[in-house]
C-alpha cells in the first residue's frame, strides 16, 4: 500500500505496464520531455528512452491512427489526448477506424491501444476545456469506456486496460490528478466490473469519475444508508451489479457529470426503470449538469457539476417523499 | 503455403504472372460492374480499371510481411496482393466465404497473411494507420515498410498533411503513394486543388518525393523499390504520385458524363494492360497468340468464380455478434 | 399538395429557402455540378449559380468550419456532410465551435448553419458507411438535432432548420431519399415539435427518421391501437407530447436505429419512467439495433435495425403481458 | 463610438499608439502573470509577451470591419484591437464586467464591434473560421477581409491544411498569419516539424507567402498590408509568417526551462517594444523621457485597472444559462 496522488498513480501503472511488456509505448503532445501537461508520465522517458515515449506534433488524427497501426502490428500505444474535446479533431480513427478494425478484419487484426484523455470541469478552463463527453465513444460496439474515480482505480484499471485487447477509452477527470489515495499495486480490477464502494439499503447511488466522490460526501451528509457504485466502465457497463443493488434498495440515482439532456445516465436509469418495472419504491433519476456549456467564471463553474449539497437535497427528498425531486436550476428559477 | 500467399509469390516472382493478373483484375471489375448492373450485388463499388499497374508495382514489390492500407477502391490491390477472385466476389457478394466473412463488402477487403489490412471507406483513415505500422517495425527493428495508398482528391484531407508530417519527424518506414486518377469522385482534380503535381506537397514535410508514370508497371516499381530500400535503410519516408486515370465512374451508379470529351480515350491509350503486353512483347516474354489465350483464360476463369461464388452460402445470423471484441 | 420523392422535397426546400433569402449558401462535395451525390441539390447550381452552391474539396473540417465563420458573418449556410461518419474528422467545429459560439460570444454571434448528413443502414454501405450516430452531436448545448422521416417533414424541417438562428444537425435517412410522399409545401413544422401521427390508447410508439415507418408498419400488423409519435427533433425533444402521450397510453415503446447500449432511445424512456412512475401499465421500453457494427452482407443486415416484424412481436408482447419483451437476438440465442 | 472602437482608431492613426499599447499589453501580461501566481485568477492563462508586434500590426492594419480569428494567446491581441484592460481582465477574472459577461474566460475573448470572433482554445479551431468569414465577403462582394492568426505547432493540424487549400481554390480574401514563437506548448518547432520555414508550406496551395521579422511592426505591417490588398483585390489569401518569440511559458505554470541556453535573451535583444521605441526615436516621435513617462502610464494605468476590476461583481447565476440559444 502507497499513498499517492492521481497522477502518480498514472504514472506507476504505466511504468509497470511497461517494465513487465516492451510492446506497450506512449505517445502524444508534450509527454516525453516534459513529462506530460499534468505530469502523467514523469520520469517514463528517462526509464524506457525515445523509441518508446514520444512527443509528436499537434495532430491528434494522425497520432491517433498511429496507435491504432502500431496496435494491429502487436504493439500496445498508450496515447493521451491532452484533453477530452481535441478528439473533436480525431474521432473518425477510435470510433470508426480501431473500433471496428477486428470486425472488419474477420477476427484477424485486433487494435489493443488506450487512449487516455482528461476531462470534466472544475478548475477554470472553460467551454473548450471542460467538457465530459462520453458519449462521443458511447454506443460503440467495439471500443471499451473506463473512467477513473480515484488513485487506486486509476492505478488498477489503467493497467487492465492496457491489458485489453481491445481499444479503450480511458477518461481522467482532469480535478483528480492531483488527489491523494492509498494504493494496493496488487489490486487487479476487471473492465466492466462496477466498484460497490459502500453498503446500504435506502438507495443506489450510481456514479463515475469525480462525481463518485462527490456522492460519497453526499451520502455521508444525509446520513441515509445507500450503496455507492463506482461504475469505472461505462462500456460495457455492469448490469449486474447494478441491478442487484437496485433490486435490494429499490431506488436509483445516478449522479453524473453530463448534461441533463442527453447524459450517459439516461442509460443505466432506462434499463434499470425496464427491468425493475413495479419493483421500485421511487422513480429512478437522475442528478446531472444543466444543459448549458460548461462556464468559465469560478462563480458559476462551481455549480455547474452537481455538488455535495444538491446530491444530498436531492437523495434525501427522493428518499423521504419517494417523488422525484427538482434540480436546482428549476426550484430556483434560475434558467429562464 | 495458403492460396493466397502462393498467388502473392506468383506475382513477386514473374512478370508474366503481372501481365496475367491485370487480366484478371480487369475481367474482375467487368464482371462486377456487370453483376450490379443486373441486381446481383447490393451496395456499392469503386471500380481500379486504369490502376491496376500500381496495384501490381506494390504486391510485386513489397515484401510478403510488409502492410498495406489501402481504400474502398480495393479490388486491385486485394487481386494483386493474392486474395482468390472467389474471397473477393464472395465478400462483395456477401458471402460467408468472403475474406472478411461478408460483414464488410466491396469497401472492406482483408487478409492478414498478405499484410493487406482491413480496407478503409473514410478518407485519410489508412494513412496515419500506415504510419503506426512503420511505428511498430521501426520500433521493432524490423526490416518491413508499410505502405499507404490514396487517391489524388483525398490529399486535402488533414489527415494527409497530419500523417505525412508525423512519418516525416519520426522518418518511418512507410511510403505515401497517390494514385492520381484525376477525379475524386465526380470532381476534377483541378476543381478542388491549386497544384497539379501533388508529389510536391511533400516538400512541406521535407519528404523525398517523385512523380511516376502509373500506367507502366515498370516505371512504378523502379521508383517503389527505391522507396523501399531507403525505408529499410532507415531513411525515412517517401510519397510517391503515380499518374493514372479512372476508366470508370467513381462508383457504381456514376457514368462519369463530366469528363472532357476525348480525355478517357487519350488515357485509354496508355492502358495499363497494353503497356505492359507491349514490354512483355518486346522482351519476347509474350507474343499475340499467347495473349490471346491468357485473356480468354481470364474470362473463363471469372465465369467459374461467380458460378461457384454464387452457390457460396450466406453468413448465417450469428455471424453479425462475431469478432466485435477480441479475446486475450 | 406535390406527389415527391424525399431527395426532391429536400431540393425543394432548399430552392424555395435560397429564393426567399439571398444569405442561404450550399457547399460540399459534389453537391454543385454532379447536383449531389444522392441527387438532394439538383438543379440548384443552374438557378443560383457557383457563388451560392459550391463544390468544395474533400476537407470536412474546412468546409464544416467555413459554414460557421460564415454563418457568423451573417450567412446562412447549408452544407453537405455526405455520411454522417465523415463528421468524425470535423466534429470540432460543429460541437466545440458552432454549439458555442453564441455563449462564448455574451450573444454578440450566432451561427444560423445546417449541417446535412445522411446516415443510417439498409442499403449495403458497410460499417464506415451506415451507423446513425445521433450521440456524437446529442447532449451539446447550443446545437439542434432534427432527423426527416418523409418527404413532407423533409421539406418542412429543412426549411425550419435554415430559418433557425442556431446551427442544426439534419440526419437523412439514407434509405429515405427515393421514398414518395405528398408534400404541402404550406406546412410548416416547428422544430422542437414531435409529429402525433397516429392516435391511439393502448400503447405510444416513439420513433425516428426510417423507424417511424417501420414502426408505422408494425402498429399496423398488431392491428393494436396505438400513438405514434415521430420525434422528429432529438434536440430539444418534446418532452410535452411524448409525456401526454404515454400519460394517455400508459405505455412507452421507443423505436431506434440506434445501439442497444447507449442510444437515445435511453433518454426518452428514462425521462418518461421518471416523470410516470407508478402511472405506467408496462415497463417503458425500447427497440433498437443489436450491439453491433453495422454488417454488410444483406442476409444480415436486413435484421441489423428494427423490422417491422421485430417490433410488432414486442408490442404485442409488450401490451399482452405488461412486460418487456427480449430482444430477437436474445430470443434466438444468437449473440453469444 | 464605444470606448474599444475609439481605442481601435488610437492604434489605426498614430505610431506613438502602438508604442503605448505594446506597454499596455506588456504590462498587462505581467500582472495576470502575478495575479495568477497569487491564485487570484483561476484557470490557465497564455502570455502573448514578445508578440506584441504582431498583434498591433494587425490591429492598426486592418478595418474595422474586418474580422480576425485567434486564439487562446489572446489578450495581446485583444487589447490592441481595442479591448480595454478592464473588460479583458475582468473577464480572465470571471467578472460579469468580462468581454464575454465572464463565461469565456482567458482564452476567450471576444466583441463583435471590433471584428474580434471568439477565439478559440482548440488548435486549427479559427483557420477555417476565417475562410467562412472570407467566403462571406466575397458572396456579397463586400471588400473586407478576415484574418486567421495562429502558432508554429498549429501548422501540423489537419485543418490548417485544409483551410489554406479551401482558401486558395476559392481565392478568399483571407490572411493566415502564424506567430512562430519557436515552440508549441514546451516542444520546440524542430521536434515536431522537419522544415524551419513554415511559410513554405503555402507552396503546396499555390498560395503567395512570405516570411517577416515579426519582432518590427513596420515590417510586419508592410507585409500584411500587401496581403490586405491582394485579398481586398480579389488576389486571394496569403501566408505570413512572422518569426517571433515566446518570452514566457506556454502557461502560466510553465517555466519554460527547456529553452536553450542563451536563446531567450538573443530574442530579448529584439523585443518588439524595444524595436518600437528606436523606430519611434529615431524618427524623432519619441525621446527618453517620454519613454520613461509612458512607461509608469503604462503601470498606473494597470494598477487602476485591477483595482477597479478586483470590486467588480461576480455574475449571478442565472448567466449560466444565457445566450446558449439565439433568438431571432
Ligand atoms: C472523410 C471522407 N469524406 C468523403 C468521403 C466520400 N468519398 C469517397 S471516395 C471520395 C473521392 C476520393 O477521391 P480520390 O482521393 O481521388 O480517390 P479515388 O476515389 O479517385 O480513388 C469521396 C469524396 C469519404 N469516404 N470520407
Ligand atoms: C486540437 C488541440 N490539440 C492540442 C491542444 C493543446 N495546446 C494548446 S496550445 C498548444 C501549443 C500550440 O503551439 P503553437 O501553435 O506554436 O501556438 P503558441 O501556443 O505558441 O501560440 C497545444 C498543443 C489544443 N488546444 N487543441
Ligand atoms: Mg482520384
Ligand atoms: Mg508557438
Amino acid at each position: 500500500m502507497a499513498d499517492m496522488r492521481v497522477r502518480q498513480a498514472i504514472v506507476q501503472a504505466l511504468k509497470d505496464e511497461m517494465t513487465n511488456d516492451p510492446s506497450v509505448i506512449l505517445f502524444g503532445e508534450d509527454i516525453a520531455a516534459a513529462e506530460g501537461p499534468f505530469k502523467t508520465s514523469e520520469g517514463l522517458l528517462e526509464q524506457f528512452g525515445p523509441d518508446r515515449v514520444r512527443d509528436t506534433p499537434i495532430s491528434e488524427m494522425a497520432f491517433t491512427g498511429a496507435a491504432v497501426g502500431a496496435a494491429m502490428m502487436g504493439m500496445k500505444p498508450v496515447i493521451e489526448i491532452m484533453f477530452m474535446e481535441f478528439l473533436g479533431v480525431a474521432l473518425d480513427q477510435l470510433v470508426t477506424e480501431a473500433a471496428k478494425m477486428h470486425y472488419l478484419s474477420n477476427g484477424e487484426y485486433s487494435v489493443p491501444m488506450v487512449v487516455r484523455a482528461s476531462n470534466a470541469s472544475g478548475l477554470g478552463f472553460g467551454s473548450q476545456h471542460s467538457q465530459t463527453l462520453e458519449n462521443w465513444v458511447n454506443a460503440t460496439p467495439g471500443l471499451k469506456v473506463v473512467t477513473l474515480s480515484d488513485a487506486q482505480s486509476a492505478y488498477s484499471l489503467l493497467r487492465a486496460a492496457i491489458a485489453e485487447p481491445n481499444p479503450v477509452m480511458f477518461l481522467e477527470p482532469r480535478i483528480l490528478y492531483a488527489e491523494r489515495g492509498s494504493v494496493d499495486t496488487n489490486l487487479k480490477m476487471e473492465i466492466g466490473k462496477a466498484r460497490l464502494l459502500q453498503n446500504g439499503d435506502q438507495v443506489t447511488v450510481v456514479a463515475m469519475g469525480n462525481m463518485v466522490n462527490v456522492a460519497r460526501n453526499a451520502i455521508k451528509e444525509t446520513g441515509i444508508s445507500a450503496d455507492l457504485i463506482d461504475l469505472a466502465t461505462l462500456v460495457p457497463w455492469d448490469r449486474d451489479t447494478v441491478l442487484n443493488s437496485v433490486s435490494k434498495t429499490k431506488r436509483l440515482v445516478v449522479v453524473e457529470e453530463s448534461p441533463f439532456s442527453g447524459g450517459w445516465g439516461n442509460e443505466i436509469v432506462a434499463y434499470v426503470s425496464t427491468q425493475l418495472f413495479g419493483k421500485l419504491l421511487a422513480p429512478a433519476i437522475r442528478i446531472s449538469t444543466p444543459d448549458v456549456p460548461v462556464p468559465f467564471s469560478g462563480a458559476l463553474e462551481s455549480r455547474f457539476a452537481p455538488t455535495s449539497s444538491e446530491v444530498s437535497r436531492q437523495i434525501k427528498e427522493l428518499v423521504e417523499k419517494n417523488q422525484a425531486p427538482k434540480p436546482w436550476w428549476i426550484v430556483e428559477g434560475v434558467s429562464k | 503455403m495458403n492460396t493466397a500467399i502462393q498467388r502473392r509469390e506468383e506475382v513477386r516472382k514473374s512478370e508474366l504472372a503481372w501481365y496475367e493478373r491485370m487480366l484478371e483484375i480487369r475481367e474482375f471489375e467487368t464482371q462486377v460492374n456487370a453483376l450490379f448492373a443486373s441486381g446481383a450485388i447490393r451496395g456499392t463499388t469503386h471500380l481500379c480499371n486504369g490502376q491496376e499497374a500500381v496495384d501490381l508495382a506494390i504486391a510485386s514489390t513489397l515484401n510478403n510481411d510488409d502492410v498495406v492500407a489501402a481504400t474502398y477502391r480495393s479490388h486491385g490491390i486485394g487481386l494483386a496482393m493474392g486474395l482468390t477472385s472467389e474471397s473477393v466476389l464472395a465478400e462483395i457478394m456477401g458471402k460467408a466465404t468472403g475474406c472478411a466473412g461478408g460483414v464488410g463488402g466491396s469497401m472492406h477487403l482483408c487478409n492478414k497473411s498478405l499484410g493487406l489490412l482491413p480496407t478503409s471507406a473514410i478518407i485519410g483513415g489508412g494513412m496515419p494507420i500506415a504510419a503506426g505500422a512503420a511505428l511498430a517495425f521501426q520500433i521493432r527493428k524490423e526490416k518491413r515498410v508499410a505502405l499507404a495508398m490514396f487517391g489524388d482528391g483525398s490529399t486535402n484531407i488533414g489527415s494527409f498533411h497530419e500523417s505525412m508530417n508525423l512519418a516525416a519527424i519520426w522518418k518511418l518506414p512507410v511510403i505515401y503513394i497517390c494514385d492520381n486518377n484525376v477525379y475524386g469522385e465526380y470532381s476534377r482534380i483541378n476543381i478542388t486543388t491549386p497544384i497539379e503535381d501533388l508529389h510536391m506537397r511533400a516538400e512541406s514535410y521535407a519528404m523525398p518525393h517523385e512523380k511516376v508514370d502509373g500506367m507502366d508497371i515498370y516505371k512504378v516499381k523502379e521508383s517503389l523499390a527505391n522507396a523501399i530500400d531507403r525505408a529499410r535503410s532507415g531513411g525515412g519516408p517517401t510519397f510517391i504520385e503515380a499518374k493514372t486515370y479512372r476508366f470508370s465512374g467513381h462508383s457504381r451508379a456514376d457514368q462519369a458524363l463530366y469528363r472532357p470529351e476525348g480525355e478517357l480515350e487519350k488515357w485509354q491509350s496508355r492502358d495499363p494492360i497494353l503497356v505492359t503486353e507491349n514490354h512483355l512483347i518486346k522482351a519476347g516474354k509474350l507474343d499475340s497468340s499467347k495473349v490471346a489465350e491468357m485473356k480468354a483464360k481470364a474470362v473463363k476463369d471469372m465465369e467459374t468464380t461467380i458460378e461457384k461464388v454464387q452457390k457460396d452460402p450466406d453468413p448465417q445470423i450469428n455471424a453479425m455478434f462475431k469478432n466485435i471484441w477480441a479475446v486475450k
